[in-house]
């Protein structure tokens, strides 16, 4: 989407459900997808989709072989390391940067300001989205106007790692402190400190006031919701906060950048979108696409915090300005403070219900604080709304607006679940307290208004314009629920002996999307070799979630192989077709897509080849078991033997290639239905989580093993947002936490047993039926567990995270 | 050449069985050291002993090498995920990490798998809460620890030679994409 | 043993056995620009400069050299910046393979250092000891007569490093020629 | 009529073959020699990228000693191990025992290895580097028990540095039971002869072998009735009947970056080869052959290479590095020294031939019957296809002639290994037809340019002779550019035939001589060619492509064409080539095919590239397709003047709002056309009659290659090609002493011209225009190596009488012809 629709949006874009353009939009939005038959296969045709195939590169991993970014440390003999000076003061100028004595130090090669003619002076956002990015540009690689602590202001390369670090502490940076705000709220004020003037920001988003410290406003209508909740209806408001949540990748931000002999700017690094920073550093660099090179590794996590161009420039500075490869590799305290986070957000939901529990009209305002720069803010934001208001697509009015404002604090950016999270503790905490007010089944309250298949979810597209709309063609979510109930006992909960102990079970749903729809692209290239095997070449990203095995599995289901007869090459920009990389859940959909059609494309010319060495017409041809057989005869060609016949045969030869690229408008929701089950303890208001249970519809899981630990991960980082404090912010917004052991991630002894279980729909827009997973259980344990309390103890959290002091507290509160 | 701060010292080590003597920085810790001599096995998640990826044996006792300083280890043995298995021939633990996916981006594994190794040592038999317990300092992002300590339960198992499934190697888990490998669980693994 | 010199202006330790020849300690070192082509001397591919002198690197024992101050084609110009000999045998297209090249360019820049404005005939004499299996030698030749003129006759064009060079073969550099005899634009027609 | 029409029916079609008709490729190409329309061709008007001098894409990485052959990729490896081969000293035997205890126990040993070691393979294959089957023998095993020349390899070691490996090789003791050994190819034929192969030591056998006679392979076709011919014209004394012989000697290729491999296995679990090698495609195949390994799991990577030759088409020394690799479990470095490679390695295969005419007063020539006897030495790689192309590559200059037969002999010797060299034959059979052809001319009276041109091929011709040993009419071929007769005239004139002075001293003599030189552009159905062209959003282009440049350019002018079709500069497309995991299917870079099927390969994936960038210009300057086309970096609209840039499309297609497409080309290339490339050599030539000293005062080469996609290193294949045939006519020769041991060890004895040893030298490109070729274009880089013997031999004749017709020729030998000469009058 660009801006400028964006902008017609923020002017107050409502939408109505006439019943007479249901017509026109059912045309556009057809029920029957135009399926091409063999996308759909019965779980017994299917030789490889669906299979718990080994992760190809299991081994390497587990024996320690694999290598990611800084692993490749030996191969540059003369590599330079980087590290980083960053501000200490959450807002003010740079007025000098002294240098000497770091460049005075045996072992410096170069000392980089802001001055420096390597360092780029362009504005950019690090945002790692698509281009225009829907996000402002508001940043220099080094500042001179700092508005954060974490700001980076210089940089230095040396000979090794203590170097660096002895270098950036002997430089001395003198300000000018201006005043500075960390609440999002105090921001908003028009008196508060102003982190940038208007004008000064290239690439604006849509409902900017800097003076107010707004980088973007928005939101969309659809019905006339203000009517509604001035109706005969109860109306409830609740108000919901979260957390600054950290990525946590446990290999952090690391980059080596060099320049090759064919005059090539290499950078090996750890990122999830490829091809996205290959453009923009040729924008911040002032040098040629073509000219740059982007490899992406083994990755050690990514989860939206490699989707941002973080730390990329800084070594590329520093390589261009040394002559040498120069491998930057974050601290961890820098990843805490200076890399990126979670937006924190107030979140309100406001509900109109009849009285018998009709859900007349929904309304989400949302407050994010993205911190000292832009990126993603507005986006993030949007999801609040368009993510988990859908589940609800029966609701005749609904209502979205959010306002993104800065602070002095840590930058945010993208997350998996991108704003879902947030808003679905809003909706989903805010629905349980509706029905249990009005003496509902939470449940049964919801399961009367949610999604099914046939559905036009106008919800979506509310904000994103009618373009967004979209079909819903596979629903799992009541197989969800019933299946999740099954395993959490849902039916038959005991309560403990102990008279203080109360146990209680919630429930939340959610939905996701499927890539960003209408704004994606994928690209893969198949290469035959004579022996029957292949290369696949494709841009898509893994980044440890098996991706590359899914593709693996999916190019072997169409070319009737086994996935060891594939050799994949992934995620360089010199060699692999393009794509826009690792986020929104897109990968299976978009690049798996791209990759059946490539093999698909490989898999025609294969057929025809077939048909030559078996003389039978190629309609009656299907490939299998690393043969070409006819269905008619019985006869069979080996896949090797066309390969030889192809590459040395005596008539005309071929090198069988495929290509295939893919783009939709399509992105169909994945579904979950959360369970936890709690034991609270009301004399201390500690509680005990004992299961987690998440039931997910993701369509055709073409890897049930890969997709279950997406799963569990998914909710595991879940679980941390509803009961972990994340990175707390001094006065001045310093972060408080600087390693692991101070941050709450829950160890393996504090994170609850995980069921994941698989409901299969077939979404008859995604290769071979398959949706996204990796991000909708990210979105469900803080609202479930707020649910489980409640129902365990009739008290209400609402801002995370939830600590048996809040418990304790509310339970007080409720006795006196 | 050793990329190195602080005054050079030579070390004794008896790594993965083969002695040798590296040069290291006075101020270097372990892991820096053990990746700079190429057993990139050990991974470096943190800045100081916490997330537990790079964990290795040193003198039998599972210790986080990036926590240490190489100095200490002076004329001490070092095992690293190196020594228990190859791609082909992987060790049980390794096996059932393998088959039980729990393995995602993978970072933390060679920690991990260095300390469920330790844990079977001393105890075959764990219970589950016990699998948990020595994991507790071993950071995960990716698994919600779910099948990594699944992935120990049956490595427990096989090693104990209980199940079936540690003389086929997984029986659940389809052709492996490097071929089959995966036969034979342990490649004689399962005796110790 | 340690042997101390100077290579492109860096002074350098180097650890060497006796029976290291420069090229060996070269190499090891990361000048991987002087090639081995048969370790007896006789095809000029490992040719440097030692002390300003052509000497082929394979059968110069490393000891010889203590405290010497090497020169290698890593030494010269950049792939930007490239020194006019360089450019030259770029805008002539005299290479093909090029693994002959750097010796056959060290040789004549030591050639130009001695004689700014040699003959064709003391061009072929110098680069005699220079094997080249590609060329038949007729490109190389031009290349260094082009190269003395560029040196010799116009400091403009050596001291930019033929950036005015276009993409036809090189003749837009020595359109700066201002002398009438030195037969420089014939290689234009 | 079209031109295609006229085509197929001229050639014949053999019954059932409906090959033409179901091969689009070849439909497309039929197509576009219509006459009415040719896309391909463009008066020079309308070339952007193409027959420009566009500067080679590597000569600053090459200038600035930057650019990485294989041997400066060991930075890259700390752990790199150095391979070291120890090889026969005698010429003929079995080993007995190979006693490897000393090397072993020596500090910085990682491995040595054996033919009865595991690790080594004891299959047979071929070191061809051939498309699949290899037209040549598998006789060979990677270390060998049976030696057959000074020089087989029998073990190898690896350790940590080159100096330990050396040392530890020179501590291996080798027994040997010895056999006989026979070094003349004529005695070898001798059915009493030492005998080299049993027949069961060989697999994959030639036509004709008969290894009881150490016959590799016999073969023999022919056109119309020779004998008739011959016998009609020994019985009329209007025709005449000349027979003449011919010997040419060993060469080397003196590759100037010595083979070359790095082996290794990534942490991906893939072979990998670092390697200096012409056929990446092969040498993978051959290797999982070899070692029994996948060939998906197998990685070949050309790096800069110091140029190949042929030589290095021959998967040399890769088997050994890999088995060195295998045994010492690290990666492993294999460089070849000067002396192996003038000992051990590959070489152009000596020859004797046996030429006769019958001609007529007239100078009509009605019979020709070549037959040659090839000296194999030890192995059969590439025997019989280099021997078959004595006769294919030189016979098709006159294509006209009705009675032809060409025969040949391919003998094993114990001496070195006759392989691939540019040329691949044709200098010998240039050596033998085109001397041939002069002495005819002189003995007759004729003028021998005149004579030849009487007789030469035109336009139109259908030439069959090409064809001459296969069955059926499929590979005879309709010439469709020939410039062979502008080739003569500008070559006359460059050398000034019409105005040779004499010298003023009395025993100084000057003279000029001629050759028609013909090649081949590839091999004859038996080549394939791909590429995929990947647009980025700025739009440049990524070209991946299985092409192999061995120096001559081939990456530069893969860009070219590539530029030429998307309308962008050749700067603008950043090539990928020769990278078995990256780049499709190649041949690789042989028979002087890269430019005509490696090139039209990437014309066709430029060309599927384009129809999507027209599309996508359509869609944002709604104007149909077929309106638009491309240039400067444009999409534009020759009806409305209208345009949008490859860049603007580029952002479009990647991040518009509507669809999106990663734009995507994918093309390759076979076919049954190798259309001949053309040349005319001439050489100006004085001799001292007193000494028999004689001096080349000049050569003129003129070429017809169709469109020279890139004049200036089209000029650079000319010279260097003449070089190496200025080495055949006079100096470059192997000799042997009576045991087989190798007498030229390097490059002091061996004569390689120098550039004081090199005469003046002109070329001239004559362009004609090659329909089935990318833009028109044939091949240059074989066709020069072909003209410098005879035309020498016949300057020679020209100026004191005397025939020289042994390689190369030395001054006593002229001396000697003269004195004989001067006997006989």
């Amino acid at each position: 989407m660009s801006n400028d629709e964006e902008t017609a949006k923020a002017d107050g874009g409502t939408a109505s459900r006439s019943e007479t353009a249901e017509d026109e939009r059912s045309e556009e939005h057809p029920l029957e997808w135009d399926e091409p038959e063999n996308n759909d296969k019965a779980p017994d045709e299917r030789d490889s989709v669906s299979h718990r195939t080994e992760k190809y590169d299991d081994r390497k991993l587990v024996t320690g072989q694999a290598k990611y970014t800084a692993d490749y440390e030996e191969r540059y003999p003369d590599l330079a390391y980087a590290a980083v000076v960053r501000s200490d003061i959450p807002h003010g100028r740079v007025t000098d940067i002294n240098t000497s004595a770091a460049e005075a130090m045996d072992g410096v090669d170069a000392v980089l300001t802001p001055e420096s003619d390597a360092v780029p002076d362009a504005k950019y956002t690090s945002a790692g989205q698509s281009y225009p990015e829907p996000s402002p540009w508001d940043m220099h690689v080094l500042n001179e106007h700092v508005r954060y602590i974490g700001d980076p202001i210089a940089a230095v390369a040396a000979e090794d790692r203590a170097t660096a670090t002895a270098a950036v502490e002997s430089i001395e940076v003198s300000y000018e402190k201006y005043d500075y705000v960390t609440d999002p709220e105090d921001a908003f004020d028009e008196d508060a400190p102003q982190l940038f003037e208007d004008g000064e920001v290239e690439n604006e988003i849509v409902g900017h006031d800097y003076d107010r410290n707004r980088m973007a406003h928005i939101g969309g209508e659809l019905g006339d919701v203000d009517a509604a909740l001035d109706g005969d209806t109860h109306v409830h408001e609740t108000e919901w906060e979260t957390i600054r949540q950290s990525h946590a990748n446990v290999e952090k931000h690391t980059s080596l950048a060099y320049t090759n002999e064919d005059d090539r700017h290499v950078l090996i690094t750890s990122t999830q979108v490829p091809n996205h920073t290959r453009r923009q550093l040729a924008h911040l660099f002032d040098i040629p696409i073509r000219d740059i090179r982007v490899q992406k590794p083994r990755v050690g996590g990514g989860f939206g915090g490699k989707q941002a161009m973080v730390i990329e420039p800084i070594p590329l500075a520093l390589s261009l300005a040394t002559d040498r490869p120069v491998l930057y590799e974050a601290s961890r305290e820098e990843e805490f403070y200076a890399m990126r986070s979670r937006h924190p957000m107030k979140v309100k939901a406001k509900t109109a219900v009849t009285e018998d529990g009709d859900i007349k009209a929904i309304d989400i305002y949302a407050l994010s604080n993205t911190g000292a720069y832009g990126s993603h803010g507005m986006t993030v934001a949007g999801n609040v709304g368009s993510k988990p208001m859908p589940l609800y697509s029966k609701v005749p009015n609904a209502r979205f607006e959010a306002d993104i404002v800065h602070t002095n604090t840590p930058q945010t950016g993208a997350m998996r679940g991108y704003g879902a999270p947030q808003g679905t503790l809003a909706l989903e905490g805010h629905l349980d307290e509706v029905a249990r007010d009005l003496g509902l089944d939470p449940i049964e309250f919801r399961r009367r208004h949610h999604m099914e298949v046939g559905d036009l979810d106008e919800i979506a597209g509310m904000m994103g314009g009618e373009g967004a709309n979209r079909r819903i063609r596979s629903c799992g979510l009541d197989e969800c629920i019933e299946r999740g109930k099954d395993a959490i006992g849902y039916d038959d909960l005991e309560q403990p002996d102990e008279d203080h102990l109360h146990r209680g079970i919630g429930m939340a749903l959610s939905a996701q999307g499927t890539g960003v729809a209408g704004d994606e692209l994928g690209a893969a290239q198949i290469m035959m070799n004579e022996d029957g095997s292949f290369h696949l070449q494709v841009g898509g990203v893994d980044i440890g979630t098996g991706a590359d095995t899914a593709f693996l599995q999916i190019a072997a289901e169409v070319l009737g192989c086994d996935e060891g007869e594939i050799i994949v090459k992934s995620s360089d920009t010199d060699v692999t077709p393009f794509d826009y990389g690792a986020y929104a859940s897109s990968t299976t959909y978009i690049s798996g897509m791209a990759v059946k059609k490539a093999a698909e494309d490989a898999k025609e010319r294969i057929l025809n080849w077939g048909s030559k060495l078996l003389g039978e017409p190629v309609g009656d041809l299907e490939t299998g078991d690393g043969t070409v057989y006819s269905e008619a005869s019985d006869d069979s060609v080996t896949l090797e033997d066309i390969g030889y016949e192809a590459a040395y045969g005596d008539d005309e030869r071929e090198h069988i290639l495929g290509k295939g690229t893919h783009c939709t408008e399509e992105s169909p929701p994945p579904f979950a239905a959360q369970f936890a089950d709690v034991t609270v303890d009301e004399t201390t208001g500690e509680f005990e989580v004992q299961k987690l249970v998440v039931a997910v519809d993701c369509g055709v899981a073409i890897n049930p093993g890969m997709a279950e630990g997406q799963i569990e991960g998914a909710n595991h980082m879940s679980y941390e947002m509803a009961v972990s404090d994340g990175i707390t912010l001094d006065d001045e917004g310093r972060a408080e936490v600087a390693d692991f052991d101070e941050y709450g991630l829950p160890s393996a002894t504090e994170t609850p047993p995980i069921e994941s279980i698989l409901v299969e729909t077939h979404e008859p827009t995604g290769p071979f039926g398959a949706k996204s997973v990796a991000e909708v259980p990210t979105n469900t344990v803080p609202p479930a567990l707020s649910n489980a309390v409640r129902d365990a103890v009739g008290v209400r959290i609402r801002e995370m995270p939830i600590t048996a002091e809040k418990i304790r507290s509310k339970l007080d509160e409720r006795e006196i | 050449m050793p990329k190195t701060g602080g005054n050079v010292v030579d070390i004794e080590l008896t790594i993965n069985g083969e002695r040798t003597t590296v040069e290291a920085g006075s101020a270097d810790d372990l892991a820096t050291v053990l990746r700079q001599h190429g057993y990139i096995g050990v991974k470096c998640g943190c800045d100081g002993g916490t997330c537990g990826a790079s964990k290795v044996f040193v003198d039998g006792e599972v210790r986080m090498a990036c926590g240490m300083e190489a100095a200490d280890a002076d004329g001490s043995e070092i095992q690293t995920v190196a020594a228990l298995g190859t791609q082909a021939d992987l060790h049980p633990v390794q096996q059932a990490f393998v088959d039980n996916f729990a393995v995602q981006c993978g970072f933390c594994i060679p920690g991990m798998v260095i300390q469920a190794v330790a844990l079977l040592d001393s105890n075959p038999d764990p219970t589950e809460r016990e699998v948990r317990e020595a994991l507790d300092d071993n950071v995960c992002r990716c698994t919600g620890y779910q099948k990594p300590v699944e992935a120990v339960l049956d490595a427990a198992e096989r090693m104990r030679g209980e199940q079936s499934v540690a003389a086929d190697g997984g029986q659940s888990v389809s052709a492996s994409p490097r071929g089959a490998e995966s036969t034979g669980c342990c490649g004689g693994g399962c005796d110790e | 043993m340690e042997i101390e010199l100077e290579i492109n202006d860096v002074e350098q330790t180097v650890d060497a056995s006796k029976s290291d020849s420069l090229l060996d300690v070269l190499r090891r070192n990361g000048y991987t620009g002087a090639k081995r082509g048969c370790d007896t001397g006789a095809c000029g591919f490992c040719t440097v400069h030692v002390d300003g002198e052509p000497v082929k690197s394979c059968v110069e024992p490393v000891t010889k050299d203590q405290d010497t101050s090497i020169e290698t084609i890593e030494g010269l110009g950049t792939q930007s910046d490239l020194h006019p000999v360089q450019q030259a045998f770029v805008d002539n297209t005299a290479l093909q393979c090029g693994f002959c090249i750097p010796g056959m360019i060290m040789r004549s820049t030591a050639l130009l250092e001695t004689n700014p404005n040699p003959t064709e005939q003391e061009v072929r004499e110098a680069l005699s000891d220079n094997l080249c299996r590609c060329t038949g030698y007729k490109k190389i030749v031009e290349a260094v007569l082009d190269a003395a003129e560029r040196m010799d006759s116009d400091t403009a064009v050596a001291a930019d490093g033929g950036t005015a060079v276009d993409n036809d073969g090189g003749a837009a550099a020595v359109t700066e020629c201002s002398r009438t005899d030195c037969g420089c634009m014939e290689g234009d027609q | 009529m079209s031109d295609s029409d006229r085509v197929r029916e001229t050639s014949k079609q053999p019954e059932g073959t409906e090959r033409k008709e179901s091969d689009p490729a070849e439909a497309n190409r039929e197509s576009e020699t219509g006459a009415a329309r040719e896309p391909d061709r463009k008066p020079e008007s309308e070339r952007d990228a193409i027959t420009v001098d566009e500067e080679k894409d590597d000569a600053r990485k090459i200038v600035t000693g930057e650019a990485r052959y294989t041997a400066d990729y060991r930075d890259r490896f700390p752990d790199l191990a150095h391979g070291r081969v120890v090889r026969s000293n005698i010429a003929h035997g079995y080993v007995e025992s190979v006693d490897t205890s000393a090397a072993e126990a020596m500090d910085g040993v990682d491995a040595v290895i054996t033919p009865f070691d595991d690790v080594v393979p004891d299959k047979l294959y071929s070191s061809s580097g051939q498309s699949y089957p290899e037209p040549s023998p598998w006789d060979l095993t990677v270390l060998r028990e049976h030696v057959r020349f000074v020089g087989d390899p029998v073990a190898a070691v690896a350790a940590d540095d080159a100096e330990t490996a050396d040392r530890a090789a020179r501590k291996i003791e080798i027994e040997y039971r010895e056999l006989d050994a026979v070094f003349d190819p004529e005695e070898a034929l001798d059915e009493d002869a030492p005998q080299l192969f049993e027949a069961d030591d060989v697999e994959n056998k030639q036509s004709g072998a008969d290894y009881s006679r150490n016959l590799e392979s016999h073969f023999e076709g022919e056109l119309g009735d020779v004998a008739g011919a011959f016998e009609q014209a020994s019985d009329d004394e209007r025709r005449h009947v000349i027979q003449t012989e011919w010997e040419t000697p060993y060469q080397s290729h003196c590759v100037p970056e010595p083979h070359t491999t790095i082996a290794y296995t990534d942490e991906d679990d893939r072979h990998t080869f670092i390697t200096a090698t012409q056929v990446p495609f092969h040498t993978r195949r051959q290797i999982a052959h070899l070692f029994d390994v996948p060939i998906r799991d197998v990685r070949v990577k050309k790096p800069r290479i110091g140029a190949g030759f042929g030589s290095k088409q021959e998967m040399a020394i890769e088997p050994i590095t890999f088995a060195l690799h295998l045994a010492a479990d690290r990666p492993v470095k294999l460089e070849m020294s000067r002396q192996e490679e003038f000992t051990a390695l590959r070489f152009r295969h000596p020859m004797q031939m046996q030429m006769r005419t019958a001609v007529t007063d007239d100078g009509d020539i009605e019979a020709m019957d070549l037959y040659t006897l090839s000296n194999s030495g030890a192995y059969g790689t590439h025997g019989m296809t280099v021997a078959n192309n004595v006769g294919t590559k030189p016979l098709p200059l006159y294509p006209r002639v009705p009675n032809v037969r060409f025969s040949g002999d391919v003998v094993h010797t114990n001496l070195p290994m006759g392989a691939a060299m540019r040329g691949y034959g044709a200098p010998q059979g240039h050596f033998a037809v085109e001397s041939h052809m002069d002495e005819v001319a002189r003995r007759l009276g004729l003028d021998p340019i005149e004579f030849r041109l009487q007789n030469a091929v035109r336009e139109g011709d259908l030439d069959r002779s090409v064809a001459i040993l296969k069955d059926g009419d499929r590979f005879t071929r309709t010439i469709r550019s020939c410039g062979i007769r502008e080739c003569v005239e500008r070559g006359k004139e460059a050398i000034d035939y019409d105005g040779i002075e004499q010298p003023d001293e009395d025993h100084h003599k000057r003279g000029v001589g001629m050759a028609l030189i013909a090649q081949g552009s590839g091999v004859a159905g038996k080549e394939l060619g791909a590429a995929q062209v990947q647009m980025n959003e700025d739009g440049s282009f990524h070209l991946q492509v299985g092409g192999v440049d061995t120096g001559t350019g081939a990456d530069t002018m893969f860009s070219q064409i590539a530029a030429e079709v998307l309308g962008c500069t050749p700067e603008d497309v950043v090539v990928i080539a020769a990278d078995t995991d990256l780049t499709p299917f190649d041949y690789g870079a042989y028979a002087s095919s890269t430019t005509y099927i490696s090139g039209r390969a990437v014309k066709n994936a430029a060309e599927d590239a384009k129809e999507r960038l027209l599309e996508w210009g359509s869609r944002l300057l709604d104007e149909p397709p077929k309106a638009l086309d491309t240039g400067d970096g444009c999409v534009y609209s020759e009806q409305t003047g209208n345009s949008v840039s490859l860049e603007e499309i580029g952002y479009e297609a990647t991040y518009g709002d509507d669809e999106r497409e990663h734009i995507l080309g994918d093309g390759n290339h076979s076919t049954d056309e190798s259309p001949p490339p053309y040349g005319a050599q001439f050489v100006d030539v004085t001799v001292d009659t007193e000494t028999g000293e004689y001096e080349l005062n000049k050569l003129v080469f003129a070429a017809d290659c169709g469109v020279a996609i890139n004049p200036a290193l089209v000029e650079g294949q000319i010279e260097g090609g003449e070089h190496m045939s200025l080495e055949y006519a006079t100096s470059g020769d192997l000799t042997f002493d009576e045991e087989g041991n190798p007498e030229v060890l390097g490059f002091r004895q061996y004569g390689m011209p120098r550039t004081t040893d090199h005469p003046e030298m002109e070329t001239v490109l004559v362009e004609t225009h090659e329909p089935t070729g990318p833009f028109g274009a044939k091949s240059i880089a074989e066709l020069p190596t072909n003209g410098v013997p005879p035309a020498l031999s016949n300057a020679i004749r020209d100026a004191v009488g005397v025939r020289l017709t042994e390689l190369p020729f030395t001054a006593e030998d002229v001396k000697t012809a003269l004195d004989e000469q001067s006997a006989d009058d």
